[in-house]
């Protein structure tokens, strides 16, 4: 049954004001494109969950569709801050921006409880950190076996998860290589799953290879194919980072008017990302494209 | 021999690294560290990245902890909860690099806040995966410049712990290993058996007064004070050459 | 660094009289060669710890290696009961074999702890079951969040794994296709890991597909080039699954003059696997050969 | 139409499968039930086995749950700790099949030892996936041969939970869900609002006095008890021609 949607139909129909929401993948396959379709739609009061904000989180931020981010390091991945999120977290700016903090192994920790159905999840995490005491949903659990301690953390369940993979197929069934990051506990912990895809394939070629499989068809609502739906972040195998656009954003993210240009030209003026794409132009994707290098075939079997 | 003070840096931190080591690898000068190791006296370091590459082999700097450069080719991918939870508190790696906006006496970092946490001064990127590197690793390396501002004698917050009020103080709270050197651009620092940070080395150039005028706290120096070894011609081209030709992560000033 | 060895030398130098040992596998991939190693060495007191204790733990038992078993299910998969499990347990022949029971997700549980330097692992699991009665390894532990709980088991950890692969390089980074049980964690788990393969590879073969890799060298000791090792067990896209041993055995097991003489003539009547498989015959290797059903490719992309 | 018990009983578990159910399947009759299900009236039914592999669709018998017919071709598969944890622990399965050396009056099951734990006079082969199989799907599916050995009025040891003491006592221990159906040679029993198994439905040519025979305990007949349905044409031909010509697990006598 095919759950292929345009990503307008997708975030329309799957988030609503007032949604926790997750954009998954760390630094790899993150979804820019559907950040901006929800920037188009005026979607508010979000929070905002990742263990990366990243540029997408500041531009959401920026935008104003925030009221809180839920997160374990917010930066410019490998040039700087995050300006708009800290104007909104010092000043407010332009909503009152509320921080529930995490390391990056509580996050993801607190993701797969959520993803497992438990009421918390042990670490040897925070220890010897203040953290601890500014968040209420980490505390000490002590061994039933010795004396030993860990800490918990209790589960986090989006509302939404939106999640980015090379190929998938029309049921949403989907493959991803490279980093996987918190790809599929995102979208097993979430209610609604919202699946973008660079190629959408045939179900022969998921059952070709199951182990590559990152989650499948019973948990995503909505499939889109949208083609460099993740730069200027990458796709592994289609297109490299564009770190012009990174050091670029760190500039204009500084300058509230400069933020409001951007804005208007790369995001609302901009219908859906095919139109994002060729004002990017065809130079700059060939720019970002690497030679290819297939993995080594496998053999499954076909038994009787 | 010419050489800036990023190089210095760069290569001081190369050669904290040994052999066999399994390293979380940072962006930037740790990266650009390992990698000079890697090429000279530490062939079999394994370098792990924070995005769950095992094994990488970048064919150019990468740009962030999730670069492409450290997919492809590596041994090995882990999601993230298998990296921080196999890997990272199970023990497989024994150092990590480590930054910060404040490292106190103690090693202790803060990446957090300056300032009050719930109305902060300066709102900081936040731990990341600092914290448990900080707590699992056998040795920390820091590289950063020195200034007071970002040596006070104590954190406004402690994101990752260093020995946080002593040696005693973090093996209380079970915590093995810790912070092992702080590489600055005055001096390498290390830590005393109370587990309290004094100035092992001064850089060529630098004096006991520049570092004293950049130390929050009375700092203490070595009584056989040495000079940072100077980098080699092999590293310097590898520097150069390979590892960062474009001089994003040093200045390579001849 | 090369790590490839023989069987032999593997086991005689990575295995002692009292260790715990986990041969890992469920039901694929199960390290059939090394237990008949293991046999032949006369090595005594073992702890066997495995989910599915399945034929080879059978026959180590029956050969009077062990000393206790920790397990989930011990039967023979498809075909009934494992008798030399149940002549031990229930009547101490040839030796008396003391039981330390889980279920699947409790062992599987107490592994990942093992394998994650936890003091325990949370599940929602041995509800309402009277196992936890007789397993001190098992305890309620209250969620600190809520008024929920969940049981916790104490972490495993063999002193030895014993785990196959499809391929690995000389060093011990290894693929593994198909199903993939707890092979991976009771990997992580153990002191000791021997790895054995059905082929040896290329390390860029490895590093053609790092997403595939299901241990990598630094936890591996020995590798041992073993085709057919996992026989009648299988290996995914080498060889099915015999059926008639497994039915065999059933028969063999519930005598224990026919069981002796079953391992004097395949288990210490032969030097090493290739002999085995040598005495099993071309025409039966032929009758589990599967056709061939290769994986769609992937490009993992070279980036400068 | 011709056919047999286990035809009989494999096609009343097929009949308890609807088409969006995600089943947990066994081997044998569960197996062979799920496919005649599929193939029939429950196309979309998607079949997970305990090995981890999701949406298998086996071109032959598997002979185990891990049967490699079951992974070439399946849509993903799992390692053990995430088909547990991911899949039947956070409720994606609704589905599972169970057997068991006892089933009881409660539809608790023993598949552990028949006497004492410590000194058994059977050892059983244990829980497996089962204890938390009954604790977590919406509705378990039991098939078993009816017989006063295998349902006592109470089991000699719990290895996987029915309704405990009655349903309210399964609620208490915060489990939802319980035993739906039990299969056997001679009738189709589910269970009352107290949770106590009863007589839903005889099958063609057997009586109340033989399940009586057959039962622990004073079993009760539904106030409108029925008849099983027969197997039809098409579930017989599959049965026969496709999924067990070699009668693995039915006996096809004609």
């Amino acid at each position: 049954m095919s759950k292929v949607t345009s990503m307008h139909d997708a975030i329309s129909d799957g988030v609503s004001d007032g949604d926790s929401i997750y954009l998954a993948g760390f630094t790899h396959l993150i979804p820019f494109a559907t950040g901006h379709e929800i920037i188009r739609q005026e979607k508010r009061d979000l929070e905002l969950i990742r263990a990366t904000p990243d540029l997408i989180y500041d531009q959401l931020i920026a935008a104003g569709c925030a009221r809180k981010a839920t997160f374990s390091w917010a930066g410019n991945p490998g040039v700087g801050s995050l300006a708009a999120f800290r104007r909104a977290a010092e000043d407010g700016i332009p909503t009152d921006l509320e921080l529930e903090e995490y390391t990056h192994f509580g996050l993801i920790a607190a993701l797969d409880a959520g993803a497992s159905n438990l009421p918390f999840a042990p670490l040897r995490g925070f220890i010897g950190s203040d953290l601890p005491e500014h968040n209420d949903n980490i505390a000490r659990v002590e061994s039933p076996f010795d004396d030993d301690y860990v800490y918990a953390v209790a589960p986090i369940q989006p509302d939404v998860a939106v999640i980015r993979a090379q190929r998938a197929d029309e049921a949403g069934n989907a493959h991803l290589w490279g980093i996987q990051g918190e790809v599929k506990i995102a979208g097993l912990a979430a209610d609604t799953v919202v699946l973008s895809v660079e190629d959408l394939c045939s179900e022969e070629t998921i059952r070709s290879d199951p182990n590559r499989t990152v989650i499948t068809s019973d948990d995503v609502d909505h499939v889109v194919h949208d083609p460099y739906g993740s730069h200027p972040s990458y796709a592994q195998g289609y297109y490299g980072r564009d770190n012009e656009a990174y050091i670029e954003w760190a500039e204009i993210a500084s300058d509230v008017d400069r933020v409001e240009a951007w804005l208007d030209e790369w995001v609302y003026g901009v219908e859906n990302r095919r139109e994002y794409i060729e004002k990017l132009g065809a130079g700059r994707l060939l720019d970002l494209q690497p030679e290819h290098s297939y993995a080594t075939p496998i053999d499954m079997g076909a038994y009787r | 021999m010419n050489y800036t003070k990023s190089e210095l840096m760069v290569v001081a931190a190369a050669r904290e690294l040994e052999n066999d080591d399994s390293v979380l690898v940072g962006i930037g000068k740790p990266n650009l560290a390992c990698n000079v190791a890697k090429r000279t006296h530490a062939p079999d370091l394994k370098m792990v990245y924070e995005s769950g590459t095992i094994g990488s082999n970048p064919s150019s700097p990468p740009l962030s902890i999730g670069d492409p450069v450290l997919a492809s080719g590596a041994v090995s991918i882990e999601p993230m909860r298998n990296g921080f939870n196999y890997y990272l508190q199970a023990g497989r790696l024994n150092v990590g690099f480590l930054g910060g906006a404040q490292i106190d006496k103690y090693g202790n970092i803060n990446s957090t806040v300056i300032g009050d946490y719930d109305d902060p001064d300066v709102r900081l990127p936040g731990s990341g995966g600092a914290c448990e590197i900080a707590g699992h690793v056998d040795r920390t390396l820091m590289v950063t410049p020195h200034s007071e501002r970002r040596f006070p004698e104590s954190v406004d917050f402690i994101t990752s712990p260093g020995f946080v009020d002593g040696r005693e103080g973090r093996k209380e709270l079970g915590l093995d290993g810790g912070p092992e050197a702080v590489i600055t651009d005055l001096a390498v620092c290390r830590f005393d058996e109370h587990g309290e940070m004094y100035v092992d080395t001064l850089h060529p150039n630098a004096s006991r007064e520049e570092v004293r005028a950049e130390t929050g706290w009375e700092i203490e120096f070595a009584d056989d004070l040495g000079t940072t070894p100077e980098p080699n011609e092999e590293e310097l081209r590898l520097i150069r050459e390979n590892l960062d030709p474009d001089e994003m992560y040093t200045d390579q000033g001849e």
